[in-house]
């Protein structure tokens, strides 16, 4: 039943989007010209190539956002059972723990938690 | 507490009596299908409004009072003002991915709307693993604003979906981790079960006392900036980037993503009730019977939209009282500060849960 | 005041101003104006100086006889905000300057024709309206002398071709009106800030030239509107003090208090202005609560809100209603009990000081050579207030305090302008009761005519030192009339202040200079 | 159909527009052909709704713009018309309210925002500059009159127009609005005059890549 019912939530969504669209299609003006399909900048027609080179200050915190994702999902199994484990899991925990923090120090150490 | 869970399994049975199973599987599903679509409108309507007056009245404003009663219509008149307006297509996007990013946005937003347990036995999607799959989804509107900027072929959409790739990413972090407190104070990853254990034993937030508190604080924080609101709307930043990652977006194309914006401050807020205030459980002070039997009467959806619409409040308020942070503050402030609190919390947590210590 | 001015040789230019510089210290370049003397004067140029330190002036005067291919040397590698006076000197009258490292035109378009300021140009038949879009140029031109003596040419980069290089303006909430940035960008960071002028360029200085001098007081109202008392106070005083007409005390009252009004009114929507751009839009609303009190203030003493049209030649147009002292007073009364909100909605928020602190640094010889004067320089510890170095109306009879902060960043200039505002008040606190009986306006004759000669004065007006330069011929119409716009050095330095820092900075670096776009582009 | 439905416009007091020449002579067109009774009545809910949520551009470039802030303000509130939106992409903007001079320089820019605007769109010429060239007519840079430029729906003179003629202006425009015929007129679909020659583009593009 419930992934009867995840599908229908997809669908909803979808559906909702898709006969909305449809509907704003029927009823919305179309013009043209030329400026209109151009990108907008403050007025001023755009120089160079819009996809041209751009530095991305912000891959390191993808790359960050990854490794601890990944380490904390790790967590949850423990999380639902750290009552009954009592202080062993947690024991044991708390060493994972040590190295997640030991990896965002060394992170922060490494200056790759200051912004480029 | 009443369940609601006999109603539907009372409608099932009615239905599997006259016709086959797949076929009352199916006309199920509509009716689920049209409640979500109908309380997203709705939920979605009132917010924009309780947005529009309540920035109104802090602001020595009255807001709209023109359209309907008190400006009641005012927001009926936008959503049809809205679907007929243009949808403007850019010569060189990506076509294929500009068209899809609403989808992605609505889609994260729809699911997670789904996961919330509305009352005692009624909730639309309640896994095993609830919470797991609530913070696996609203992943998804991050890929879908990603594509809003990238797809547009224009700077300030690029540098807005990139701002928010990275908040929206790191901020996950700390949810992940306030959510996985309350999963070892419940011991469950099961929405409904985390409801029900609250009515059972009392609140989260009383029952884990000072990690439970902490973690509703840093909840509260990278909630907000999940939903790009407040003083971490840099995604959008008016100030800055115009419009933000939706800036060549037009019409009910931009509409969506309004309406996104909107229903996932009601699903922050909702989650929140539902984690940490106790969802649809009503308040409980022992010793108090009689009171606390009043208070058994009022329904739980009740209860629930009560506390959801109060952190909404509370997320409005922060909303038009703070100025706006800058980038990398707003990232140091999740690397540096949020991340090992929300760490520490964990270890807190789990010796509160570990010793017993729980209220 | 009138200006004794000195003529110096075209090709000595260059080594008399560098001795200016060093010896006399004279690091302020008050002025920068081009003029057109016609067939028998030339195209030249007219320096205005005056040291930081002495308070001396100088007025240096050059030309050059050449109306095909006019030459000057430039003085942009002594005074920084030189670089851009001569931009808009070459832009109005063509005059090259050599050696100047961006010899672009300021105001106009690129492919603007002819150069409207030189008496003889026609410039609405050479140039119709055009749709098409302007050309931007990535490089610019460098003009130096060979060593034999003929005129090179050499092309300076501003661009790269594979630079990121966003547009911020001219229809951008944050820039204030129409001002246009081309900022390079590495990642969120502001490597090059190119702003490009002139999109609100009416030309005020050339249409006056064709007025008649009372004729010309409408037109200062709105070139800075938020200052719009005290840039006609300027306009007024200079034309008076040329004929030497009296002011009755009266006048000088009320014109005091109307400037420090002026002031308390810009620097309310100063605060509006920086905290919307900041993000904090409440902030916003609870200044405008204040605003609306003066504005009403303002609208029944002179019928207008926020273009008031009051000062005369003489006096002003209509005498302060009887319980102007009362109102005045009741929204003293509520400003300062209301003042603490601002502060604590804003100025003493962390996020706010962690936005401001810190950021857009300039230092004080920057905001020298630049001649960011007003709060912005007060901010750089230097000590600019017109008020105090050359006194007018009253302000050599009332007690005020010049607010000075040393650390030159967004944060000082932004509690300059809040301490200012209380400062204003004292100022009305002083006046207000003592306006003395007698005539709103002096009798003069019907036509206005200026004596021979150049004529200077400035104002502080709420952003800095507005100036006012009549060069007459006798008529009743200027010859030549310019003003010292106090946004222009504010530009120039935006460059300098927003290297370095995020496009978040850059617009709240904007916010704290706080510049009004028609009085830069005039 | 045999059902002939005549326009009127409700819900504003007919009184209070009546003096006004332009939108006297639409109603008469409309009233002089008669409209479909489904048609009329679908025109009149959408006209209701675009009508009440005309979200301005936020474009100003000199004096009438403080005003403009002003309007936005507690005393004057445009929040109470829905107009408080004010978007800053013109994308998502209906009205630009052309609010101060218009240069020389300007009149590219403001055609391409204006241009880049979504449909259907209207413009509000706001101040004696925007209207005639104001106090700067003698001037060589300033266009005299932004209905060069653009079409004007409203003029709003004055230097600068107080609020509450702000106001009046965006509720002339209101009742402009609620008086249109949406569906076959304003919503009308054009062809894409670029299409092929986009195509062409396209492929050219392609090709240099494939050569490089």
């Amino acid at each position: 039943m419930n992934f009867t019912l995840l599908v229908t939530v997809v669908l909803t969504a979808v559906l909702f989007v898709a006969i909305v669209m449809v509907l704003a299609k029927l009823l919305a003006p179309r013009s043209f010209n030329k400026q209109k399909e151009e990108p907008y900048e403050c007025g001023i027609p755009a120089r160079g190539d819009q996809w041209s080179h751009y530095h991305l200050g912000y891959y390191l915190f993808a790359i960050l956002f990854l490794m601890f994702d990944v380490e904390t999902m790790f967590l949850f199994p423990w999380a639902v059972v750290a009552r009954s484990l009592g202080p062993q899991g947690l024991l044991a925990v708390v060493f994972f723990l040590f190295i997640l923090v030991l990896g965002l120090a060394y992170a922060w150490r490494k200056g790759a938690l200051k912004w480029h | 507490m009443f369940d609601f869970s006999i109603i539907t399994k009372w409608f099932h049975t009615l239905l599997t009596g006259v016709m086959p199973e797949w076929l009352a599987i199916g006309i199920e599903c509509l009716i689920v299908l049209l409640f979500i679509i109908l309380l997203y409108a709705i939920l979605a309507i009132a917010l924009i409004y309780a947005e529009r007056k309540i920035c109104a009245f802090f602001q020595c404003r009255l807001g709209p009072n023109r359209v309907g009663k008190w400006g009641l219509l005012q927001v009926f008149a936008d959503v049809l003002k809205m679907l007929t307006k243009e949808i403007i297509k850019l010569r060189q996007t990506d076509l294929l991915l500009h068209d899809m990013a609403p989808y992605f946005v609505l889609t994260a937003s729809f699911l997670t709307f789904a996961c919330i347990p509305w009352n005692k036995g009624l909730d639309i999607l309640d896994f095993n693993v609830g919470v797991f799959f609530f913070i696996a989804i609203s992943g998804i509107g991050v890929v879908g604003i990603l594509l809003a900027g990238w797809a547009s072929h224009s700077k300030y959409p690029l540098i807005g979906a990139m701002r928010s790739g990275a908040q929206l990413i790191s901020y996950e972090l700390s949810i992940g981790m306030t959510m996985l407190t309350v999963i070892m104070l419940n011991g469950t990853m099961q929405f409904s079960e985390i409801v029900q254990q609250q009515a059972d034993f009392g609140w989260n937030i009383v029952r884990g006392h000072v990690p439970a508190v902490l973690a509703f604080l840093i909840y509260l924080v990278a909630g907000n900036a999940e939903c790009n609101r407040g003083p971490f709307d840099l995604p959008e930043a008016e100030s800055e980037l115009t419009a933000g990652y939706h800036t060549e977006y037009s019409g009910m194309h931009f509409g969506f993503f309004y309406l996104a914006e909107y229903l996932n401050m009601f699903i922050c807020g909702a989650m929140a009730a539902t984690i940490f205030l106790g969802g649809w459980a009503p308040i409980y002070f022992p010793g108090m019977d009689g009171f606390n039997a009043v208070m058994g009467y009022i329904p739980g959806f009740i209860w629930f939209f009560g506390k959801a619409f109060f952190v909404v409040f509370l997320l409005m308020w922060i909303r038009w009282t703070f100025p706006r942070l800058r980038i990398d503050q707003l990232l140091s402030l999740e690397w540096k500060y949020l991340m090992p609190l929300s760490m520490i919390n964990i270890i807190l947590m789990a010796l509160v849960v570990c010793f017993g210590l729980t209220l | 005041m009138t200006l004794d001015i000195r003529t110096v040789a075209s090709s000595e230019l260059h080594n008399e101003m560098m001795r200016l510089k060093q010896e006399r210290h004279m690091d302020f370049l008050v002025n920068l104006i081009g003029m057109d003397w016609g067939e028998e004067g030339g195209l030249g140029v007219i320096y205005m100086l005056e040291s930081s330190k002495t308070g001396e002036t100088a007025e240096i005067k050059t030309s050059t006889m050449d109306r095909e291919h006019p030459y000057l040397q430039t003085v942009s590698d002594i005074w920084q905000i030189a670089n851009i006076y001569e931009r808009e000197v070459y832009d109005f009258y063509g005059i090259i300057f050599l050696n100047h490292p961006d010899m672009r035109r300021l105001f106009l378009r690129e492919d603007w024709q002819g150069f409207p300021f030189r008496k003889d140009d026609k410039p609405e038949e050479e140039n119709p309206l055009r749709m098409d879009n302007e050309p931007l140029a990535d490089t610019t031109k460098e003009y130096f002398i060979n060593a034999d003596g003929s005129v090179g040419v050499k092309e300076n980069v501003i661009f790269a071709p594979d630079d990121y290089v966003i547009n911020i303006g001219p229809q951008h909430p944050s820039t204030h009106g129409v001002l246009h940035m081309r900022t390079r960008l590495d990642g969120e960071t502001v490597t090059k800030i190119d702003p490009v002028l002139g999109y609100i360029h009416r030309g005020v200085e050339k249409i006056s030239e064709s007025l008649t001098y009372p004729q010309t007081l409408a037109l200062t109202d709105r070139l800075d509107y938020l200052s719009a008392m005290q840039n006609r106070h300027a306009l007024c005083m200079c034309i008076e003090k040329a004929i030497g007409l009296e002011i009755t005390p009266r006048v000088q009252y009320i014109r005091t208090i109307m400037d420090e009004l002026q002031r308390v009114a810009s620097h309310l929507l100063y605060y509006g202005a920086l905290v919307m751009d900041v993000g904090a839009l409440t902030a916003f609303f609870y200044t405008f609560r204040e605003r609306e009190m003066l504005l009403k203030i303002f609208e029944d003493n002179f019928g207008g809100r926020l273009i008031m049209n009051y000062n005369t030649i003489g006096g002003v147009m209509y005498d302060i209603r009887p319980d102007f002292a009362k109102q005045v007073k009741e929204f003293e009364k509520a400003l300062r009990k209301r003042f603490h909100e601002y502060q604590d909605i804003y100025s003493t928020n962390i996020i706010a000081l962690n936005r401001m602190v810190g950021v857009g640094t300039l230092s004080q010889e920057q905001a020298i050579s630049f001649g960011c004067a007003g709060p912005t320089g007060r901010a750089c510890g230097w000590h600019n207030d017109v008020r105090k170095r050359h006194p007018y109306a009253l302000y050599d009879q009332v007690e005020f305090k010049e607010i000075i902060r040393e650390e030159g960043d967004s944060n000082a200039r932004h509690l300059n302008r809040m301490d200012e505002m209380l400062e204003s008040l004292n100022i009305i606190d002083q006046l207000i009761d003592n306006i003395p009986e007698g005539d709103f306006q002096t009798k003069r004759k019907p036509i206005v005519k200026l004596p021979e000669g150049s004529f200077y004065q400035a104002v502080e007006s709420s952003r800095g030192e507005f100036g006012v330069f009549i060069e007459s011929k006798g008529d009743k119409s200027p010859y030549r009339l310019h003003y010292r716009s106090n946004g222009l050095p504010l530009i120039a330095a935006m460059d300098t202040a927003c290297r370095g820092e995020k496009i978040a900075d850059l617009i709240a670096i904007g916010g704290t200079m706080d510049f009004v776009i028609p009085d830069i582009d005039r | 159909m045999a059902l002939i439905r005549k326009p009127k416009i409700k819900s504003i007091p007919y009184e209070d527009f009546k003096d006004n020449e332009s939108l006297e002579k639409m109603i008469d067109e409309l009233n002089a052909h008669g409209t479909n009774v489904v048609v009329a009545s679908l025109d009149k809910l959408i006209n209701w709704g675009r009508s009440n949520s005309l979200w301005p551009l936020t474009f100003g470039t000199s004096c009438c713009a403080i005003e403009l802030m002003a309007l936005g303000a507690a005393r004057f509130d445009m929040a109470r018309f829905g107009f408080e939106v004010t978007r800053t992409s013109p994308r998502q903007a209906d009205v630009i309210l052309v609010c101060g001079t218009i240069t020389n320089k300007m009149t590219p820019v403001l055609k391409r925002l204006y241009d880049q605007m979504a449909e259907p769109k209207y413009v509000i010429a706001i101040g004696g500059c925007t209207c005639t060239g104001g106090p700067f007519t003698k001037s060589y840079h300033v266009v005299k009159g932004v209905d060069k430029i653009l079409p004007v729906d409203v003029y709003v003179p004055g230097c600068p127009p107080r609020p509450e003629a702000f106001l009046y202006g965006m509720m002339q425009l209101q009742r402009k609005v609620k008086i249109e015929n949406y569906l076959g007129t304003v919503n009308r679909k054009e062809k894409d005059p670029y299409k092929e020659e986009a195509k062409q583009l396209k492929k050219e593009i392609f090709n240099q890549e494939e050569k490089a």
